[in-house]
């Protein structure tokens, strides 16, 4: 592992591999607890309010008070509860959320370990999270939190295949599955340039994969109240918080590498280690706002429409933009084709979600009188009205 | 012979319990549920039942004031109304013009902040996490200003009496309400940003829980619910009381009767309330607030009378029935969300658990006022 | 208004408040108040034309005691002409009162309980409140729930309230009591309200104010 | 008939069924009323501090500094449950909005009783609810604190005398802070929740 660049390897790997550990674990509740502390902030500035201001200068300490007194919680568990699969739900959440940054480079030499099947290896371990849903769902004998857990499973299951997809996509135009040669191809143009289709579908799919709004149906605060979370308390229950802001964070960072040009895009990768490391931050940041900015302007798409949503439209767009991909590499055709084909698809995109939703237009007609519609008041009924 | 059993799912019986955020307060559904789609609703009240009417049957004509507020707790002034009306016909009295536009711009503006309330829980339900919520209500904290000055008190204000209202507003009355009308309005121009043109609240609620005309008459519907159906009933219009013949203002009527429609008959409703605050805020005369011939002791004659409002959910009528003395013998309010309510599960059977929620939202039920 | 002159009330069976001003020269030794008042007010016949004939050309069999009350025409029906009035006056074309605004009970203690329907029309915009007399023991009337779907929790809540059985209700469960509590009927007039510790009646304008009412009438 | 309990008498006027057989069947075999059967519920919640995690772990170690640690992370994060009964309810919700906005105290509601540690009574407790308030009361995690909001859930309110109505919410759980008012304004409420951080402070390393 090379740290900070400083070229320095270690040759015993178990201490390697700790070392690789103890940088995830403490650099991620960090930067988990910071998020939590950015979206509350950000959903107060859209809501007009001023968010938790009292702890520490402005608020900043709340996520860690709120951290603390969930460690000093009372820890429950439902007598009827089935006893290990519900106190195991929480690792089977938590552990695959922080396995995808074994892969994940944060600058051109910066990584805990870099595979040269990073990106496979990313999405194959974020694929493990809804088992934990399911036995988090089941284990709590909770009427909501079975139905919370059964539409988790179906959700996460069926949006994992326009993910890999919209990754295979651009891959196929990189050649390479391994997460520098992606960055090292966008040194001029950004891959959101060459396959604007494909970000749309990642995007969808990320944002359904992480529960956020608008496909928020397992953890539905107004239908099945907090999902398959609803008997977990006290520190269990941060251990679910944690590993859901973990994942925003891998996501966005993933979606700033493969979409945004990582560390290359407009600087051309010489700079040193810093300024790489700003960059990608940076980018993640965008995407991460524009996650949370999403939350709170949409509302919720109910199970059904989110299924179709994924298998009618994401999933043979998706296709689409694998053929058209390969269509335009066979045949060597120039790149600025690919741009071509991924944005004709993207505007169907769009036009389908426009057309399947405005069937017509649909107003209220102002009735001037009152009983309009009913014939002149005939006399004899008149006298017996009101006083 | 082994005979193969296809696949039945066993049917699970949901309790959206008295705690529930989208139940409005405490209202206990019992859905239950084949897969996600629903196949029987038992909707438990009472749980809010604190017997409103018994107490006032034990307060002179002029106590009982209270009650009404409390019972309909969005619409406080239009109880009001129906209550001082039904007393000023039992006994008598003759309300002065400068009350009755008071009244009736209090009436509307409460209406407006009715709605507003509707609008946030509706988001709410749907899914917009408290923004439209924060929007709806920093338009109604404006309004609600306004009736704190008039009245004194937040949200129970107790202004009106049988005859008139208690004191005359304060004198900047007509200016203040002149300077919050552009700001409610820009308020819902934003709230129709937000929700009306959003695609994904368009999806979850067109062609849900619809009601035809007839079965809506039937089920006793009134107010928007009723407008939403299709039927132009509004009894500012139809059997107008106070001055609402004054003012020239159209009723929102609805085709599909649908949440979607109940969404904008509502909305469409207090740009119409705004426009008659709009024209009697420029009729407002002076003159006495009370009938100078007030009695110490409001005693009523043995007779029965019904007064009806046109409340912010629907028709809010107050019957009493009186046996001579100043109190009344039995007060019977009738209260258009237990009407409204009876009608959630023929709507609501056929549909997905997420549609239950947003049906009982577009109901815009208020639990006091079920129970009374 | 004219001054100090009582405006000429309109067709009412029973005068309204008499004003302060007149002095009444009676003896001292008046009954009280209350009494003096509640004798039966004289009903006044509705007008004509009013849906009081509508009912009457449409139920000819049927013997209905209609008068015109303060705010619409009353006519009281016996129980058992219930099956018979209902479905004419929902169905028929000339009375069409498809929409039942209200219906719930009062208790007249001694004089038994009473049912109250209160039914309108939309198309026609006539209204017309029903009532039907039952005895304290045998409290039973016949259900309207399969006319209009809104009887169904009216009825369901006056059994609550008053202990009135609908015969023919799809469900008659309890609405607003607990699911068990069916031989509880709070809102009887049997059934006084809790005592608060010291009740401040006479200061919120019980006795007292109406004794000082009194001396102000001298 | 009174109905003896821990903290006082619900004394409540049901006169027997109106019927009254000639001879009175005595109460033992005489089949419970609705009444009865619902006063049986009505029994206060046992309150048991459980044990918090850390305690287990280590029981005297960490004590004496973690205390103050604790009551100040505490008093800073309280989340309450979205619980809203009567008129109270939307006072309560103004308070949460963004002209009153108690984020400020990091105090964001939760719709589970689980993840909550303020239950806010907001509105009449009537006796149909009385079983369902005690219910969510316990399934709250331990250090759980209750505020009484209005003057209906503080001694029934204006709706005291009538008798489907609980006197007052303290007959079944134990109140941390009584907010006045009907409705008490939002300031009220929120000095309420000041009081109540107070209260955490003085009485750390007690519970």
């Amino acid at each position: 592992m090379t740290l900070l660049a400083l070229d320095y390897d270690i040759e015993n790997p178990w201490l390697d591999a700790v070392l690789g550990l103890l940088v995830i674990v403490l650099l991620m509740t960090v930067m988990a607890l910071t998020l939590i502390y950015v979206e509350r902030k950000v959903a107060a500035r859209l809501q007009m309010r001023l968010g938790p201001m009292r702890v520490g200068p402005h608020g900043t300490l709340q996520t860690l008070a709120d951290a603390i007194k969930l460690i000093g919680k009372e820890d429950l568990r439902p007598a009827s509860a089935d006893r290990w699969v519900f106190e195991l739900a929480p690792f089977a959440i938590f552990v695959p959320a922080f396995l995808g940054f074994v892969a994940i480079p944060f600058t051109r030499n910066w990584a805990i370990s870099f595979l040269d099947l990073g990106l496979f290896y990313i999405v194959a371990v974020s694929g493990l999270s809804f088992i934990g849903f399911l036995m988090a769902g089941w284990g709590s004998d909770n009427k909501y939190a079975l139905l919370g857990g059964m539409r988790a499973a179906a959700q996460l299951i069926s949006y994992e295949v326009p993910l890999v997809l919209s990754l295979l996509a651009v891959s196929m135009v990189v050649g390479s599955l391994d997460l520098r040669e992606i960055v090292e191809y966008q040194g001029r143009v950004p891959l959101f340039v060459w396959q604007p289709l494909a970000l749309f579908i990642f995007i969808a799919a990320a944002l359904s994969e992480l529960e956020r709004q608008p496909f928020d149906i397992p953890t539905a605060e107004s239908e099945v109240v907090g999902g398959p979370f609803i008997e977990y308390s006290g520190i269990r229950w941060s251990m679910f918080m944690l590993a859901s802001y973990t994942n925003l964070f891998i996501y966005s960072l993933l979606g700033s590498i493969v979409f945004l040009g990582g560390w290359d895009w407009p600087l051309g990768g010489r700079e040193g280690l810093w300024l790489q490391l700003v960059w990608t931050a940076a980018k993640a940041g965008f995407l991460i706002l524009f996650f949370i900015w999403i939350r709170f302007t949409l509302p919720r798409l109910r199970i059904d429409q989110l299924m179709t949503f994924c298998w009618k439209v994401l999933i043979p767009l998706a296709f689409l933009q694998i053929f058209l991909n390969g269509l335009v590499l066979v045949y060597e055709w120039p790149d600025v084709f690919l741009l071509l084909t991924s944005g004709a698809g993207l505007a169907l995109a769009c036009y389908i979600v426009y057309r399947s939703v405005r069937v017509e237009p649909r107003g209220v007609r102002l009735v001037p009188a009152g009983r309009a519609r009913l014939p002149a008041a005939t006399a004899t009924a008149e006298g017996g009205s009101g006083a | 012979m082994v005979t193969e059993r296809e696949l039945e799912t066993v049917e699970l019986n949901i309790n959206m319990g008295p705690q529930h955020p989208s139940t409005h307060g405490v209202f206990r559904m019992v859905i239950t549920v084949d897969g996600e789609r629903i196949v029987d609703v038992e909707p438990h009240i009472g749980y809010m039942h604190r017997g409103g009417e018994k107490l006032s049957e034990t307060m002179d004509f002029r106590q009982a004031i209270g009650y009404q507020d409390r019972t309909d707790y969005l619409a406080q002034f239009l109880n009001e109304q129906a209550y001082c009306m039904a007393v000023e016909k039992l006994i008598g009295l003759e309300v002065p013009e400068r009350s009755e536009y008071i009244r009736l711009i209090l009436c509307e503006l409460n209406r407006v902040t009715s709605h507003l309330m509707f609008i946030g829980a509706f988001g709410i339900d749907l899914g917009f996490f408290g923004t439209s919520f924060t929007y709806a209500f920093r338009e109604r904290e404006r309004i609600q200003d306004i009736f704190e000055e008039v009245s004194g008190d937040r949200l129970m204000y107790g202004y009106f009496r049988p005859g008139g209202v208690v004191w005359d507003v304060p004198d900047n009355f007509v200016q203040r309400v002149r300077e919050v009308l552009p700001y409610t309005k820009q308020g819902m121009r934003d709230l129709d940003l937000l929700l009306t043109e959003n695609e994904v609240l368009i999806a979850r609620s067109r062609g849900i829980g619809a009601m035809s005309a007839e079965r809506a008459i039937n089920w006793g519907l009134s107010g928007p619910m009723l407008r939403a159906s299709g039927v132009p009933w509004d009894l500012r219009k139809d059997q107008p009381y106070s001055l609402y013949d004054r003012f020239e203002f159209s009723i929102p009527v609805g085709e599909y009767g649908d949440v979607y429609d109940r969404y904008l008959v509502r909305l469409a409703e207090v740009h119409q309330s705004i426009a008659i605050v709009e024209q009697a805020i420029d009729q407002l005369p002076d003159g006495p607030i009370m009938p100078e011939k007030m009695p110490r002791k409001l005693r009523a004659p043995v007779a029965e009378v019904y007064a009806a409002v046109e409340g912010a959910r629907g028709e809010y009528g107050i019957y009493i029935v009186s046996k001579g003395g100043d109190k009344p013998y039995r007060l019977k309010i009738r209260s258009p969300s237990f009407c409204n309510l009876s009608a959630l599960k023929e709507m609501t059977v056929g549909n997905y658990v997420a549609d239950a929620v947003a049906i009982l939202g577009s109901v815009d039920i208020v639990l006091c006022d079920v129970d009374r | 208004m004219a001054e100090g002159e009582q405006p000429d009330a309109p067709a009412e069976g029973e005068p309204p408040v008499q004003p302060p001003a007149e002095a009444p020269a009676s003896p001292p030794e008046r009954p009280a108040r209350a009494e003096r008042e509640a004798k039966a007010p004289v009903k006044e016949p509705p007008p004509p034309g009013s849906i009081a004939d509508l009912f009457a050309q449409a139920l000819p069999g049927v013997s209905l005691d209609a008068y015109q009350g303060l705010s619409s025409v009353i006519i009281e029906i016996g129980r058992d002409d219930i099956p018979k009035v209902m479905p004419v006056a929902r169905d028929d074309p000339r009375l069409d009162l498809k929409f039942l605004r209200c219906l719930f009970g009062v208790d007249h203690q001694d004089e038994g309980l009473e049912v109250v329907y209160q039914l309108l029309s939309l198309d026609k915009g006539h209204e017309v409140t029903l009532k039907t007399r039952l005895s304290q023991d045998d409290a039973k009337v016949p259900s309207v729930a399969s006319l209009w779907k809104a009887a169904d929790w009216h009825e369901r809540e006056t059994r609550d309230m008053f202990g009135i059985h609908f015969e023919g209700h799809p469900h008659l469960l309890p609405l607003l009591l607990p699911e068990d509590m069916t031989d509880h009927f709070p809102l009887r007039k049997d059934n006084p309200l809790a005592e608060i510790a010291e009740w401040q009646g006479d200061f919120l304008g019980g006795d007292a104010a109406a004794a000082a009412d009194e001396e102000v009438e001298e | 008939m009174e109905v003896e309990t821990a903290r006082g008498t619900i004394e409540t006027t049901q006169t027997p069924a109106p019927a009254a057989p000639p001879v009175p069947v005595p109460p033992s075999e005489r089949p419970k009323t609705g009444v009865e059967r619902e006063l049986e519920l009505l029994t206060p919640a046992e309150v048991d501090h459980g044990k918090a995690l850390y305690r287990q772990v280590l029981p005297g170690v960490l004590q004496a500094p973690a205390e103050t640690v604790l009551a100040l992370a505490r008093k800073s994060s309280l989340w309450p449950m979205t619980f809203g009964l009567a008129c109270c309810a939307i006072e309560m919700i103004a308070t949460y909005m963004s002209h009153y906005d108690l984020e400020r105290f990091g105090i964001v509601p939760w719709p589970s009783p689980r993840q909550s540690d303020v239950m806010i009574i907001a509105g009449t407790v009537t006796k149909k609810m009385a079983p369902a308030v005690k219910l969510l009361y316990e399934q709250m995690p331990n250090p759980k604190w209750v505020i009484s909001m209005g003057a209906c859930a503080t001694n029934g309110g204006p709706y005291t005398r009538y008798d489907r109505v609980l006197q007052g919410v303290d007959k079944i759980i134990p109140v941390d802070v009584y907010v006045p008012g009907c409705p008490p304004r939002p300031e009220a409420l929120m000095d309420g929740f000041i009081a109540l951080q107070h209260k955490i402070m003085e009485e750390r390393g007690k519970v």
